[in-house]
This record gives structure tokens, C-alpha cells and sequence, in this order.
């Protein structure tokens, strides 16, 4: 189990190594450069010196190696805008994405597994076809522009919810104006989130129903009940486990969007400020960052397959 | 003769028929289509019709402003009003819309090429080919697809092709995941012996025999992914890293009528609902086509 | 003659899909009597197996369900019981196994408490008698170290002890009646005969009767007391085993016997049954076996002919068979 | 005595089991441990044998699907065993295989017209269009397909008829040997019976050699001039089939008759039923194969392994009583 750990902890950390290689060289390569540099009021001296003083004269192999040199020990470098460490930006905005996101994934998973089952429990009747088309439905708004109709109806039409932002400028925190702030985003986000985690539930769920051993539990006698807890939704834990691992990527994308529309202080529009600006250091950080953590909540998802299903065992 | 090879297969099977051709099968797959699929196929139709033939009709142009003509109501004039520099709302909608469809299946088309031929390549060799493909998979999964294509715009600058590029290099993973496990299947089916022992090679058993086994996965999944693909771009257009002004795409015309919410609220309205209604019929499209070509997954 | 256990009567089985009614089990008469193995035998899409998952009311889904017809079982119509008094039949008084034991267990669940929820379904007991009775069980079905097997889950187990396990797990409240649905089919002939025996022992040692469904007549001759051939959803024949092999009545019994190779015997030539069984939304008119029948005369494609008792205990389903079976 | 058409020396196929990140061997699955036969012109081989007994594998080894880990086939004195794909290519058109599901070896997006001229596209045989069309409707009728079907795709046939198909597309190109695997296995015993009698009049008719995997006793019975029982990667018995049933040698081979249900209310003679299961190929007994459920194992068998020897003309056996 152990060694298990231990190897796929190292294939992730290959894998995040590939994912800055070719984040590097994707940046590195293209023409043009960051726009402190590419300032149209700064002479060709002042962006020549520029160049030199952000080292961007050397080889981009070079470059590379010191880049992860430093990004071993810690050090992701400083944003080329901003000049502050890109490891403090991130350490800054981090926990918002994380308020944002956990809240979203919890509210999500609690309406949406139960949604889920009762629409394969209930496969092909109407309450199904209403989930199912809901949930299509669901896919097809763009994030961004729910968000603009949500801000529409809360700041134009009734104006009793605040638009943007973690926290009401200038005053204390208190957890109910953290909670007014976050309502907006967190829906945006959840009709984004919800679609996905119903479907997977309810098609984890349809194939455990059909199977032959629900037929022998009921063929024992044992009840409705039973045979639809222990047998058929504890099978279905397998898959639905796997679904935190399969959404975790769509709730970091989901989020640049979201934290846009509202003005919330987190990666996402991090990313977005630093893309613009084509800051690459701060693009790097947050790529490695995103990386890292769709790879242990993959890792994370495994193990938990470990502790559901008997037939799965790592050595 | 011998008597049991003249046993006639008494078996009613309907008289001779002839070869169906290609044709055929496309019309047979489309009037199996439910209802639903099949008001979804008109809309998407009707919609790529209207912005390819609209502009030969149109009065306005979709660049033109008109400083003394800014955020008009609906009229006469203009069927939807007018922006915020004064250009008619509904030659916007038009213009704006050829960009967004065609990202849409550009990307979509980028993406199917790619990934079904790594994907099917992959599943079909395995070994040492099959663990790089699938790692470097991997290793596109496990960035959220946003994020990808930031990168990818952040290098390489926001013109219509690189958006199409940038979003279509994003899906190809998901694509090639699809393929690979479906072409996998078959690596060691009795179908690749049975064409093998007849001595075909095994290009031709990949590409003859079984890629089309997994055309209907195919033609869903990219269906589907014209959906997210045209909002993956209007996300982007949005956030003002896709398409550029003054090129409208549904997606930045969103982003400008955010600062105008409280003037001309209902020019967020329009380019949003021609999203919504546009990626919706891809998804349900797809969901019936799935349901024709692919009954076992019917539930 | 032994007292009879269950009766089925006049048993019909429809699936409505959306083109078509399946009959899939078309008017079935069945008897079964204390501790006699009654082996049900046909071929694919005969509704040999629709059979036992309508006794069983373990159809699949809103699609398939008993249109008429009743099992008579202790005094119970058991097609009229409530889904509560149904399961308190279910694993207690009547049990079943099915084809595949790979599927057929819980693959997240312990062998031995998949066994033991049945008793504590069915019986007052402790978990720990509970747990005593399933070791037992397992040891009477010929399971080495019961007492180990019982933390295993069942992908720690070959094909034959899966075997073993759902027989276990259908005979640990003592059955009056067992439905084995082509229990051996999956099992290589060096297990199933391993099976077979166990199932037989079941028989002698407990007085269990057990229909026992399967495509094989070698199996049948192994097993069966009693014979039942279904074609097409109908019974076509239903008589005693040594009837049945040394003068079967049906054309399609003699026909299905005609084109087995043996191994006592060397046959030339294989009898070959032409065509292929009639698909169930759209049966003929008359007898649905006449158009692949040797013997077939015009009449027999006009009208459907009777189960009719030829000699005493002897049906036949053909219009051709004279009372007194001289045909 | 006749032609010889195949000859198999030793063939193995160890499978390698792959474990852990860097997948490393840590073991081999000994699907056929040394296996050897000879199969001469015109005459039907069976083999029978319990699942993961190795038939299929030797079976697959023989048509070159697999490649043999060891040993020689010499086909008409050809060793196909080491050759380069390409060279092999041209000469499958000789040995062609009859699959057990007939449904998944046939592409079902294709016509049946489309898949029993696919052979001699493959083959690049100048034909025409028409010239095909009639070579086709030549083949349907010969296994007894109605050529008005040919326009159909596979899933409007019945199981049956799909295997008609299987077997019209091995005929295409006129082969000497017929590989069958489990041909008639998936099949109800009516229909079994049609393509079996259509299986020995094809023998007839194009001087065809069989070789029939089965895990059925009877129909092996049936259809063989000559049988090999194999056990766990081993041939434990071949001979002639009036020898090999009326007086099994090997006690496998008793055991696995005795067991064979007969559809006849007959008292037979003493049935052996043997203990346990078949142990596991990644992992086989030492000595015997069989020796850990045989009922007359002794010493000796544990310790080494018997080779297949002739101790009744024609009859031979791998078991250390003889």
C-alpha cells in the first residue's frame, strides 16, 4: 500500500514536471513578451534594459533550469508586474478560491447525489426526464452570463444582495457579510457544478441497479430497503467517489469565470489579470498550483477506491 | 449439393434488398432522432443559415457607430437597438455569431482529428506508444481545460486561428481519452483475429475495421463538444482574452454590455440567449444521436 | 406419487416494448412435488428462464410482468402476494441461484455475511448463530476452511466456490423448494458435476425440490425426476425422465435428442433442426414449432393443439401424437 | 500413409505478468507449456480440454495471431512460427479460423457482401466488380445463405447464420486447414447440429483439415478422426478417437468422461469425481501437472513431469502408469 503511495506520488510529481515544461516553453517560445516590457511608451533601451534586469536575455533552457531550481525550494519568482513574490500572491488568493470552491462542492454534492440516484432509481418516468433535461439545461448557460443576469436582477431590479467582492469595503468581517457576498458566486457556480454531478451519479447508479447481484439480494428476500441501501447504493459509492475527482478540474475552470464576474479576490482572476498582462511567472505559479492539486485529489480518489472496494488493491 | 447446406434458412427475413448507401444511412440516423433531437438539428441549422445569409440582407453594418444613436430601444430601424457606440444590436448578433459557430466547430473538427488519431493509434499499438500518448494525456487532464487555454493565449497572442487552435488543443485529451478506451476493446477482439488470420495489416485493421466501430462515440462526443466549445470561447471573449474587438463574438459582446447593465440591461440579454439556446441544442442534439446510434446506452 | 408442492397454472409472462407484446412465457401448466427435481429444458428464447423469475416475481423493470395465470405454493397464490409477503417467501421458503456466480454475489460484501443476512432476514437469531450457521452451511456445501472463507469476498474464489457460496447462501433457512436457473452453464464439466452432486445431496438430505432450468440434456438425464421440454414460451412435453429418453412423444424433443453427438454411441450423421426458433412478438397461429417440424401436416400450421395427457402422466403438445402415444 | 500438413514441436506461450509503476515482470502465465502434434492431409484433429487449458492459446499460436514464446509450426514444412509478418501475410490465405461468436469477429458496419469479399481484397486478387459479386453468391450458397442477403449487415442474421457467414469468409480464399475454436459453443443444440453437419460436408467437398478446439466431449467426438486432451498448458493424451474413448489411458482424461453428463437414463459406470479446482497457470504444480487431483498420483509424480510417449500404437500419453 504503502509503496503504492509512494509510486504514485512520484508519477504526479512527473507529471507536474511535464506540466511546467510545457507551460514554460508554451510562454517562453511565442513571440512578443510581458507587458511591463512591452510598454509602448518605454524606448528600445529602457525595454533592452528591462530585458536584462528580468533576465529574459538568457536561453530559455537556462531559464527553465533556474526557474525550477528556485520552484523546488519554493520559490516560484516574482510577478513581473507587480514585482511581489508570485508564492505570496498565491498564498494571498489561494484561500478565497478555496471558500469559494468548498462551498460550492459541498452544497453541490449534498443536492446533487441524492438528485442523481433518484433519477436512476426512478429511470424513465418523468421525475427522470425532468432531472435529465434540468441538468442539460444546466450545461448549456454560460457561467458568465447567469452571473451578469444575477447581477441584473439583484443590483438592478432588487437590489438586496452585493455584486462584488469578498467582503463590504471598509468594514469588519463579519461572517454574514462573507456569506451575502459569497451567495451570488456560489449559485453561479453550482448551476455550473450541479448538471455534472447528477449525471455521473445517476449513471454510476443505472449500472449498479442493472446488475446481477441486486437480483440475488432481492431473490433472498430482503427487502426494499435493504437491498437499495447495501446493495445497490453501496456499490455505487465506487464510482461516485470517483466523481470528486472527475469535477474538482471543472470547479477550478468554472471558477476563473465566476471569480470575474464578481469581482471575487482569487485565482482565477489572478490568472486572468496575469494572462492579460502576460506576466508568465504568475501564470506558471498558478498552473503548477492547479496542477498540483487535480493530481492529489486524483491520488485522494484512488485511496478512497481502496476503502470501498475489496477488489481493488494496490501493491 | 450437400443436404444441410440446402437447408434453406427459413428465418423471415424480409425479400432481397439493395446496398444501403451512405445517404441512406445519414437519413435513416436522422429520422430515428427523437423529437427533441429533431428541433434541435432545425434550430442549429436555421441559426447557421441565418449568419451566413443574413448579412446579404442586412441594412447595418455591424461595425458602423453612431455616436448620436448609443443604447437605442428596439424599432423599426433597429429590430434590437443599438450599442453602446450606437452599431445595430442585430448585425452584431449576426457578425458575432459567425465567429462564435465557426470556433466552434473549427476547435471541435482540430479536436477530432487529433485526438482520434493519438486515441486510436494508442489502442490500438499499445506498448511504448500507447504509455507516452496516454501519459502526455494525462498530463493535459490534469490541467482544467480554463487554464490551458489562458496559457495558451497568454503565448500566443488572441487571433480568431489561435483561439480555434487554443480551444481545440484543449478538447483533444478528452477526445483521445474516448477513443483509446473504445479502439482498446477491440485491441484483442476476435474482429482484429478474425481480419488478421485473412492476412490484412494492421493499418488496415485499424482504420477499416475498427475506428468505425467507434464512429457513433465519436460523433456524440464531438457534438457535444461543439457546446463547450462555443462556450469555452464566449467564456474567454468574455473575460477579454478571446475574440478581440472591434471582431464581435457573442462572448465580448457580453463582456462590453456588462458596464452598461444599468443603462441598457437588455443588451446582456440577446448574445446570452443565443448562447444558451445554440449550446443547448448541441448538447440535446447529441443526446439523441446518442440514443440512435448507440442504443445500449439508452437508459 | 408425492404430495404436491407447487402448481402452476396457465402462467403467462408478457413484455410490452415499444414495438411489440413479447409472450414470453405463453400459458405454462407446472407441477412440483416434495423433494422431486423437475428440470425445465428448451433453448434460448423458449422462456425457460422468464419461468423461474415469475415464480420468483424478480422480473426486470415496469416492462415484463405476469399477465395471468397463478403458482400455487403452500396454499399462497404466490403471483397474488404483496411485494412484504413475497419477500418473506423469497430466500425462506423458496430460494434461487443463478447462471453466473461471478456476478451474482456482492462484490463489496464478506461471503459469510452475505449468507448470514439472510437468516437474520428470515429467522430470529444472533449475529454469532448467525455466523455459526453459515460456517455450517458452507462445510454441508463442501467449502474447505468455512471458517476462513467466510471473511473472503467473492473475487478471492474460483468459479466452482462461487458455486458453492450462492448454493450456501440459498439453502442456509432450508427451502422447501430451490430454482437453479443453468447454475452450471459458467462451470467447467469436472466442477459441474461437483455442483450436480451437491444439488442432489441438498435433495436427499434435506427433502429440498428443486426445478432445475437448463439447456442440456445431459444435465437433464443426470438430474431430473421429471421432465418439462418448453419451445417458444409453451410447454411442448411434460412426462417422466426415463419417458422422456427412451420414448419421447414431441417431434421436437425427438428432433432436439436426434442432433446431440454422444460419446456411448457413434452417429453418422447429426439431425439437424431446420430454421430457427420463431421470435417472441410474433408467434405463428397454429403450432409454433410446425414450420421446422418433419412431420408437419397443413392442419398443424391452422390451429394451436392442446397439452394433452397421451399416457398417464405423459403430455404432449401435438396434434399428431394419438392418445395411447403409438405414433 | 498420408501427407503431413502441420507439424508443432514444443510450442509455449508464457504470458508475462506485469506489475507495479515501472510494470516489471515479476512472473509468467504458462498458458501451453510444450506442446506437440501432427496433423496430416484431410484429417480432423480435436482438442478438448477445461477452460485455461491452454487449447485456445494453441490454437491462436497456430494461426499466428499469437506469437509462440517457443517452438516450431511447420506448416508443409514452413516453420510460420518465426516469420515476419509480412512474408506470413501472403501465406495465411492457407490456414484460416472459425471464431466461437461469430457476432464480434464480423464488422458489423459492413455488408455481408462487403466481408466475405473483403478476403480477396486483402489478397489484391484481380477481380472484378461483377467477378467478386459472383464468387460471393457462390459462397453464400455453399454454406447454405440465401445469396438475396448479401446487401444485409451481420445483426439482421441469427446466431447460426452469422456463423455461416464466419465460415463462408475462411472459404474464400481456399484453404488447406481450418482452425475451429469453440465453433459451436455459443450455438443452441438445433442449430450446433446444422453447422456441424455443415463442417464435415465442407471437409468433403474442398479436402479441407480441421483442427476442432472444443470444450465439448461429444461434439469433438463427433466431428474427429484423431483427439488431444490437454490439462493445465499440457497434452496429456492423443490418440485415435475409438481408442481414446473407449479406453482413456490418462486418468484426466477418465475423470473428465465420466464426468461428461449423457443425455441417456442409463446406469453408467463408476463416476470419478475429482477434488478441487484446476490450479492456476501463473502458478503450476511441480512434476505431473495433474498429479494435486489425480486419485492415482504417487511419488514419483510430484517430482518430474511425464512426457507424452506412444504406449498403445497411435495412443499416446503423459502419465507415468504407462
Amino acid at each position: 500500500m504503502s509503496r503504492y503511495l509512494v509510486v504514485r506520488v512520484s508519477q504526479g510529481l512527473l507529471t507536474l514536471l511535464l506540466v511546467s515544461i510545457l507551460t514554460f516553453f508554451l510562454i517562453n517560445l511565442a513571440p512578443g513578451g510581458p507587458s511591463a516590457i512591452m510598454n509602448f511608451q518605454s524606448t528600445a533601451e529602457q525595454r533592452e534594459a528591462l530585458t536584462k534586469q528580468l533576465g529574459l536575455d538568457k536561453p530559455v533552457v537556462q531559464r527553465y533550469a533556474e526557474w525550477l531550481g528556485g520552484a523546488v525550494q519554493g520559490d516560484l519568482g516574482n510577478s513581473l508586474d507587480s514585482k511581489q513574490p508570485v508564492g505570496e500572491l498565491l498564498a494571498e488568493r489561494f484561500p478565497n478560491t478555496v471558500i469559494l470552491s468548498a462551498a460550492t462542492l459541498i452544497f453541490t454534492l449534498m443536492i446533487g447525489i441524492p438528485l442523481g440516484v433518484l433519477a436512476a432509481v426512478k429511470r424513465g418516468s418523468w421525475i427522470d426526464r425532468l432531472i435529465t433535461f434540468m441538468s442539460t439545461f444546466g450545461m448549456a448557460i454560460p457561467e458568465f452570463w447567469l452571473g451578469i443576469l444575477l447581477i441584473i436582477f439583484f443590483a438592478v431590479i432588487h437590489p438586496i444582495l452585493p455584486i462584488s467582492g469578498m467582503m463590504t469595503a471598509g468594514s469588519d468581517f463579519s461572517l454574514v457579510d462573507l456569506i451575502k457576498h459569497l451567495a451570488l458566486p456560489m449559485f453561479t457556480l453550482s448551476i455550473l457544478m450541479l448538471p455534472n454531478i447528477v449525471r455521473f451519479t445517476r449513471s454510476a447508479m443505472v449500472d449498479v441497479i442493472s446488475l446481477d447481484y441486486v437480483r440475488t439480494a432481492k431473490a433472498k428476500g430482503l427487502g426494499a430497503y435493504r437491498v437499495f441501501f447495501q446493495h445497490a447504493l453501496r456499490n455505487a459509492l465506487v464510482p461516485i467517489a470517483a466523481i470528486v475527482g472527475l469535477i474538482v478540474p471543472i470547479l477550478l475552470g468554472g471558477s476563473v469565470v465566476v471569480e470575474n464576474v464578481f469581482g471575487w479576490p482569487g485565482m482565477g482572476r489572478l490568472a486572468v489579470q496575469a494572462a492579460t498582462n502576460r506576466d508568465y511567472t504568475v501564470v506558471m505559479g498558478v498552473t503548477i498550483l492547479v496542477g498540483a492539486i487535480v493530481i492529489v485529489t486524483n491520488i485522494l480518489t484512488d485511496l478512497i477506491y481502496t476503502v470501498l472496494d475489496p477488489r481493488i488493491r494496490y501493491e | 449439393m450437400s443436404n444441410t447446406a440446402s437447408i434453406t434458412e427459413r428465418e423471415r427475413i424480409s425479400p432481397p434488398s439493395v446496398a444501403p448507401g451512405k445517404g441512406r444511412i445519414i437519413l435513416n440516423v436522422l429520422g430515428g432522432l427523437s423529437v427533441v433531437g429533431k428541433a434541435s438539428l432545425s434550430y442549429l441549422v436555421l441559426i447557421y443559415l441565418f449568419v451566413l445569409v443574413a448579412p446579404l440582407f442586412l441594412a447595418h453594418s455591424p461595425t458602423d457607430t453612431d455616436p448620436l444613436s448609443v443604447t437605442l430601444p428596439a424599432s423599426g430601424q433597429h429590430w434590437l437597438g443599438t450599442d453602446e457606440l450606437g452599431r445595430d444590436e442585430l448585425a452584431r448578433i449576426v457578425s458575432g455569431g459567425r465567429i462564435t459557430l465557426m470556433v466552434g466547430l473549427a476547435a471541435m473538427a482540430l479536436a477530432v482529428v487529433l485526438g482520434g488519431l493519438l486515441g486510436s493509434i494508442a489502442g490500438f499499438f499499445g506498448g511504448k506508444t500507447e504509455y507516452v500518448i496516454m501519459r502526455l494525456v494525462d498530463m493535459m487532464l490534469s490541467i482544467p481545460s480554463f487554464f490551458l487555454i489562458l496559457i495558451e493565449i497568454t503565448s500566443f497572442g488572441n487571433s480568431p486561428p489561435v483561439v480555434i487552435v487554443a480551444v481545440g488543443f484543449t478538447y483533444w485529451p478528452q477526445m483521445a481519452r474516448i477513443v483509446h478506451a473504445e479502439v482498446m476493446k477491440w485491441r484483442d477482439s476476435s474482429l482484429v483475429e478474425a481480419e488478421t488470420t485473412l492476412g490484412a495489416g494492421p493499418w488496415r485493421i485499424l482504420f477499416r475495421h475498427v475506428v468505425p466501430q467507434t464512429y457513433s462515440s465519436i460523433i456524440v462526443l464531438a457534438t457535444l463538444g461543439i457546446g463547450w466549445a462555443i462556450l469555452a470561447e464566449s467564456g474567454l471573449s468574455y473575460l477579454g482574452l478571446g475574440i478581440q474587438p472591434p471582431l464581435a463574438s457573442w462572448g465580448n459582446m457580453l463582456q462590453q454590455s456588462q458596464n452598461y447593465i444599468w443603462t441598457a440591461p437588455v443588451l446582456a440579454v440577446y448574445p446570452g440567449v443565443f448562447i444558451l439556446l445554440t449550446v443547448l441544442s448541441y448538447s440535446l442534439l447529441g443526446e439523441a444521436l446518442r440514443d440512435v446510434l448507440d442504443p445500449k446506452l439508452k437508459r | 406419487m408425492g404430495k404436491k408442492l407447487m402448481e402452476i397454472r396457465d402462467l403467462k409472462t408478457y413484455f410490452q416494448t415499444k414495438n411489440a407484446l413479447i409472450r414470453a412465457v405463453d400459458g405454462i401448466d407446472l407441477d412440483v412435488e416434495e423433494g422431486q427435481i423437475v428440470c425445465i429444458v428448451g433453448e434460448s428464447g423458449s422462456g425457460k428462464s422468464v419461468t423461474s423469475l415469475s415464480i420468483m416475481r424478480l422480473l426486470p423493470g415496469p416492462k415484463g410482468r405476469i399477465t395471468s395465470g397463478e403458482v400455487r405454493f403452500e396454499g399462497k397464490d404466490l403471483s397474488k402476494l404483496s411485494e412484504k409477503e413475497m419477500d418473506a417467501v423469497r430466500g425462506d421458503r423458496i430460494s434461487m441461484i443463478f447462471q453466473e456466480p461471478m456476478t451474482a454475489l456482492n462484490p463489496v460484501m464478506k461471503v459469510g455475511k452475505q449468507i448470514e443476512e439472510v437468516l437474520l432476514r428470515h429467522r430470529k437469531v444472533t449475529k454469532s448463530e448467525a455466523k455459526s450457521k453459515a460456517i455450517e452451511t458452507l462445510r454441508f456445501v463442501g467449502v474447505p476452511r468455512a471458517e476462513h472463507i467466510v471473511n473472503e469476498y467473492p473475487h478471492q474464489l474460483s468459479g466452482g466456490m462461487r458455486q458453492r457460496v450462492m448454493i450456501a447462501m440459498a439453502m442456509v433457512c432450508e427451502p422447501r423448494l430451490l430454482i437453479a436457473d443453468e447454475p452450471t452453464t459458467a462451470l467447467d464439466v469436472t466442477i459441474q458435476i461437483q455442483v450436480l452432486e451437491l444439488m442432489k445431496k441438498m435433495r436427499d438430505e434435506r427433502k429440498t425440490s428443486i426445478i432445475l432450468i437448463t439447456h442440456d440434456l445431459g444435465v437433464v438425464a443426470e438430474m431430473a425426476d421429471h421432465v418439462v421440454v418448453m419451445y417458444a414460451g409453451q410447454v411442448v412435453e411434460s412426462t417422466g425422465a426415463d419417458a422422456i429418453f427412451e420414448k419421447p412423444m414431441h417431434p421436437y424433443t425427438q428432433a432436439l435428442l436426434a442432433s446431440i453427438p454422444s460419446l456411448e454411441e457413434d452417429k453418422e450423421v447429426l439431425y439437424s433442426i431446420p430454421g430457427t426458433v420463431p421470435s417472441a412478438g410474433a408467434f405463428p397461429k397454429g403450432c409454433r414449432f410446425a414450420d421446422r417440424c418433419s412431420s408437419a401436416q397443413p392442419s398443424c400450421t391452422e390451429e394451436m393443439p392442446e397439452l394433452r395427457e397421451v399416457l398417464p402422466e405423459h403430455f404432449v403438445r401435438c396434434a399428431l401424437v394419438p392418445n395411447g402415444g403409438a405414433a | 500413409m498420408s501427407e503431413m500438413l502441420l507439424e508443432v514441436k514444443g510450442i509455449k506461450k508464457y504470458f508475462p505478468i506485469k506489475s507495479g509503476f515501472l510494470r516489471r515482470t515479476t512472473g509468467h502465465v504458462k498458458a501451453v507449456d510444450g506442446v506437440s502434434f501432427q496433423l496430416k492431409k484431410g484429417e480432423t484433429l480435436g482438442i478438448v480440454g477445461e477452460s485455461g487449458c491452454g487449447k485456445s492459446t494453441t490454437g491462436r499460436m497456430i494461426m499466428r495471431v499469437l506469437e509462440p514464446t517457443e517452438g516450431s509450426i511447420l506448416f508443409e514444412g514452413q516453420d510460420i512460427a518465426k516469420m515476419s509478418p509480412g512474408s506470413l501475410r501472403k501465406l495465411r490465405k492457407d490456414f484460416q479460423m472459425v471464431f466461437q461468436d461469430p457476432y464480434s469477429s464480423l464488422n458489423q458496419k459492413m455488408t455481408v457482401r462487403d466481408l466475405i469479399a473483403e478476403p480477396f481484397r486483402i489478397h489484391n486478387q484481380p477481380l472484378s466488380h461483377s467477378e467478386i459479386d459472383g464468387a460471393v453468391c457462390r459462397l453464400l450458397e455453399t454454406v447454405g445463405l440465401r445469396t438475396g442477403d448479401r446487401f444485409r449487415h451481420p445483426h439482421e442474421f441469427s446466431g447460426g447464420q452469422r456463423q455461416r457467414i464466419v465460415i463462408a469468409r475462411a472459404l474464400a480464399l481456399n484453404p488447406k486447414l481450418i482452425v475451429a475454436d469453440e465453433a459451436v459453443s455459443a450455438l443452441d443444440v438445433s442449430i450446433q447440429s446444422q453447422i456441424l453437419n455443415l463442417m464435415v460436408d465442407l471437409k468433403r467437398e474442398y479436402n479441407l483439415s480441421y483442427i476442432f478446439i472444443s470444450h465439448n466431449l461429444a461434439v469433438v467426438k463427433h466431428i474427429s478422426d484423431r483427439v488431444g486432451v490437454m490439462y493445465l498448458g499440457n497434452m496429456v493424451e492423443l490418440a485415435p478417437k475409438q481408442g481414446l474413448f473407449a479406453q482413456p489411458l490418462h486418468p484426466y482424461t477418465e475423470a473428465l468422461l465420466s464426468a461428461a453428463p449423457e443425455p441417456k437414463r442409463i446406469e453408467r459406470r463408476e463416476r470419478i469425481i475429482l477434488q478441487g479446482d484446476v490450479p492456476s497457470p501463473a502458478n503450476p504444480p511441480h512434476g505431473c501437472p495433474f498429479h494435486t487431483r489425480c486419485p492415482k498420483a504417487f511419488d514419483r509424480c510430484a517430482m518430474e513431469r511425464p512426457a507424452l510417449k506412444e504406449v498403445v500404437p497411435d495412443h499416446q500419453v503423459a502419465c507415468f502408469l504407462y
